[in-house]
């Protein structure tokens, strides 16, 4: 049966030559960082150097680069190690209702630490607006978290202007670019951005590894504590296969950006009309402030699941924002946040296509999905012809 | 993630569609996650003659109106109100737990069409 | 140059059948865990199957394994989660002076938190005293944490009589068994432990991967908020290869331990009786209680980095719990602990041993070490003849 | 981790061991680590003629005793006062952040020691 693996967003396979970086690491290179001896100067060595590699791709400096185990504890050591750190100065923190749970999730625990969060609405398109944005800072704001691209509908937030915006007010701004990074160019300088969280199997590289980066002079108390890890900020023994993984992962990713971007917004625009002939089909996310990689459709009447079952048995894998795919039963925050109603968000679906898509891929879902969604609509009480 | 027996009623679901001049209709939404199911049956002398369904929901919600439907089509209305959600998901070779109260739903939205029905027999008689 | 890797306690190489099984779950069976479709199920299957496995090797129910991002998370997951679920009971917790720093600095971050600490004494041997800690039990005791075994000296404490002792009194009782895994038969059903950590690196399966068994019915609070990953008490993407690479390497270590073990303590104790021939030299833990693999001698006068940085030179990688060579400055807080004097402390040299080693390596070192440590007392003002 | 000229002086340490009725001596512990270095001179006209060491600490103490005894042999009294630490590092050709200390140590047993031969100087004298 042929195969289309269109879930990009929710994981990447990992690339060779980035398996062909860390396999020496497991067998050969295998010592612990912290060690003095030849096994250890190697390991510390590979690590530093990876350090350097991603401080390249995103403009920051090395000093500037904490390894975490992913994108959910870069999240948390953002939110909860900045809010710790500062709160002598304010406990009111901004964020908006379309972050990722690791983000939201965080949030919440932080209110009930006596933190107080503002979460922001979006626009119909998934736009944090930048006017809503500064009317929510206060004198006791000390820290601000918009997601640089969200995860589901594939919208790209105004970055630039927010970090401009919280640090007028003197505000420090983390972004969860964890969907962002290998699909936008990044430059956390230039862009005012203090801290920056990534993950590892979002850009072909492994599971298990991600980077939170913070800006020097930026105070955050550690939250995974012993050892004298990643300058006192991450305990735990580094993760060195992982580290050189994510470093040659995002290098790859930075040099092959233009050209693959190119080729994905072609394809992922292709996708779009192809499925927009669907009857009642609408596009979630904004037109073209849109990750070159993320196509997201509802199709009313219908539920996602039974799309992502049918699509399953003909070997497209997909996503969707329905409640019955997710352990929490509540269709997305993010469709709802953007104003969709239930019956419509429980349709959507997230194709996110990646480095092993081509042409064909996309046509074969074209001319598959309009059947399965007539199917689904033809069993459906909300559908009447 | 379902078994063989959920996806072929998925698949091949048994008894799509609706009943014009249904002697009951029961209409049921799922609260946990805001899904509609809808069975409509015909009754002769107490007995479910016909029985179709639609359902709005997951795979296991289907599935589920699918068995359901076809372990009453032919039985009284008593046998049928002795059916459970645990016969369904027997019947299906099991659910994932997260999806037991999709089996709920066919179980409610049967006895919903049986009661409708009953107000309009004794309305009539 | 010959090389001779002695230094299995700070971290092993991933063997050749642990690779193995991990390689396909980076390009191929690469999906995201949570997802439903084909690659997802077949990630979600690789994830239980582990955990299955995880849970045969340690005596537990699969429903009682988490997965981490290492020992050090296991640790913090384990007492944190813990002391929060159930501070409403009391807020005393026990552990020993000489726990790994994952333990030891999250106490101390927990006491800032409002809860109180007792930091049991050891003796001479490294071992934890039960009476004393059945004297430090308390009406407010909800938590005790005592390592296996000791990753310094290799003492092995006493974990059934400590969890009985604990468990009379209704106290939670938690053991880091990161060195312990693999070179200590346990079952943590028959030995009474409630929550148990480990690590994938120190048992020649992959960095970056740990788990904590926590049994049925006690409560903790998850530390990694986002997803709903790990039944909601360890948020982020499963890290695939790693826990079947994890999973794979336990077993492996089960199965070999006892053959292994037998080979492993003739090796060290051949050590041991050859560098005790070192004038002044003296065995630190206890000569029977421990670990298969350890092997941790004082030199008198000397200190700990030169013996170090002189091995290496000769192929050989060791470590030791000199101030000089750790990040803090302090001597091993663990010799301390155990009664040694500040330049005993600094004169320690631990080799631990591993599936690599063979008798010449053995003989390699006893034939070098006398030399070294001669030379750098001739340097030494503590040292006259 | 160390730099060559730093493994060179750890290795081949030069002018280890003790000065018989040496003009001064200085011994300083290190507060930090806990090490201890001492160092003996042998002073004839203002000039340091002879130096030896013996230093409990780690690689970079060592090294660092080892150049500083190199530097200062011949020097007189207050060239051998005009040496820093820092002058310590650069001859190692530099040292790990956490190793200055060890070069302070160097530096500050240098001093002990000149102090020790002014004081017995001034008495006789
Ligand atoms: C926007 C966003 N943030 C955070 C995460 C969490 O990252 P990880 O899976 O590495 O924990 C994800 C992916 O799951 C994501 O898409
Ligand atoms: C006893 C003990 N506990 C915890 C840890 C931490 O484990 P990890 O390195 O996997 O974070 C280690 C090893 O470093 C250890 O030896
Ligand atoms: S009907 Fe929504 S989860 Fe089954
Ligand atoms: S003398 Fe102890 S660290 Fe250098």
């Amino acid at each position: 049966m042929k195969k289309v693996y269109l879930d990009h967003a929710a994981t990447t396979h990992v690339k060779s030559e980035v398996l062909a970086a860390m396999l020496p690491v497991f067998g050969q290179s295998f010592g612990n960082a912290s060690s003095i001896h030849a096994y250890g100067r190697e390991a510390r060595k590979l690590v530093e150097d990876s350090r350097e590699r991603v401080a390249k791709a995103l403009g920051a400096k090395a000093e500037e680069i904490y390894f975490t185990s992913g994108g959910t504890e870069a999240d948390n050591l953002a939110l909860k190690g900045v809010a710790f750190a500062n709160q002598k100065k304010g406990k009111h923190i901004i964020t908006s209702a379309i972050e990722h749970h690791a983000v939201l999730h965080t949030c919440q625990w932080l209110e009930k630490q006596g933190f107080e969060v503002t979460y922001l609405p979006v626009d119909e398109y998934g736009r944090v607006r930048v006017e809503d944005f500064e009317k929510a800072i206060r004198p006791d704001t000390i820290l601000a978290s918009i997601m640089f691209a969200n995860n589901e509908v594939g919208t790209i937030e105004p970055i630039e202007a927010l970090a401009k915006a919280a640090h007028a007010h003197g505000v420090i701004f983390h972004t969860d670019a964890v969907q962002a990074v290998g699909q936008v160019e990044i430059d956390v300088e230039k862009m005012g951005i203090d801290l920056l969280s990534m993950s590892g199997h979002k850009i072909y590289g492994p599971k298990g590894v991600g980077v939170l980066y913070v800006k020097k002079g930026i105070r955050f108390e550690a939250q995974m504590l012993g050892g004298e890890h990643e300058r006192r900020h991450r305990a735990g023994t580094e993760n060195v296969p992982g580290i050189v993984g994510l470093a040659t992962a995002l290098e790859l990713a930075t040099e092959q950006m233009p050209q693959e971007n190119a080729r994905l917004i072609a394809l992922r625009d292709r996708l779009i009309a192809g499925l927009s002939k669907i009857p009642y089909a609408k596009l979630n996310g904004h037109p073209t402030q849109r990750l070159p990689n993320n196509v997201n459709m509802s199709f009313s009447f219908i539920e996602g699941e039974g799309m992502l079952l049918s699509l399953d048995l003909m070997g497209i894998a997909a996503s969707s924002g329905s409640a019955c795919t997710s352990g929490s039963l509540d269709p997305s925050h993010v469709l709802l946040a953007m104003g969709l109603n239930h019956e419509t968000a429980h349709g959507s679906l997230r194709l996110s296509l990646g480095s092993d898509n081509t042409q064909e891929d996309i046509d074969y879902v074209i001319d598959k999905l309009p059947g399965i969604v007539e199917r689904l609509r033809q069993m459906s009480p909300l559908y009447t012809e | 993630m379902y078994t063989e027996k959920v996806m072929d009623h998925f698949m091949n679901p048994r008894n799509v569609g609706e009943i014009e001049n249904a002697d009951g209709v029961g209409e049921v939404g799922n609260a946990k996650c805001g899904d509609i199911m809808k069975i409509f049956i015909k009754v002769e002398d107490e007995r479910i003659v016909d029985v179709k369904f639609k359902t709005f929901g997951c795979g296991a919600a289907i599935a589920s109106s699918s068995v359901a439907t076809e372990m009453i089509k032919g039985k009284t209305i008593d046998e049928a109100l002795a059916i459970t959600n645990k016969m369904v998901i027997e019947a299906l070779g099991g659910l994932p737990d997260v999806k037991i109260h999709c089996s709920v739903l066919a179980e409610e939205a049967l006895r919903s069409a049986i009661e409708d029905y009953r107000k309009n027999h004794m309305q009539k008689s």
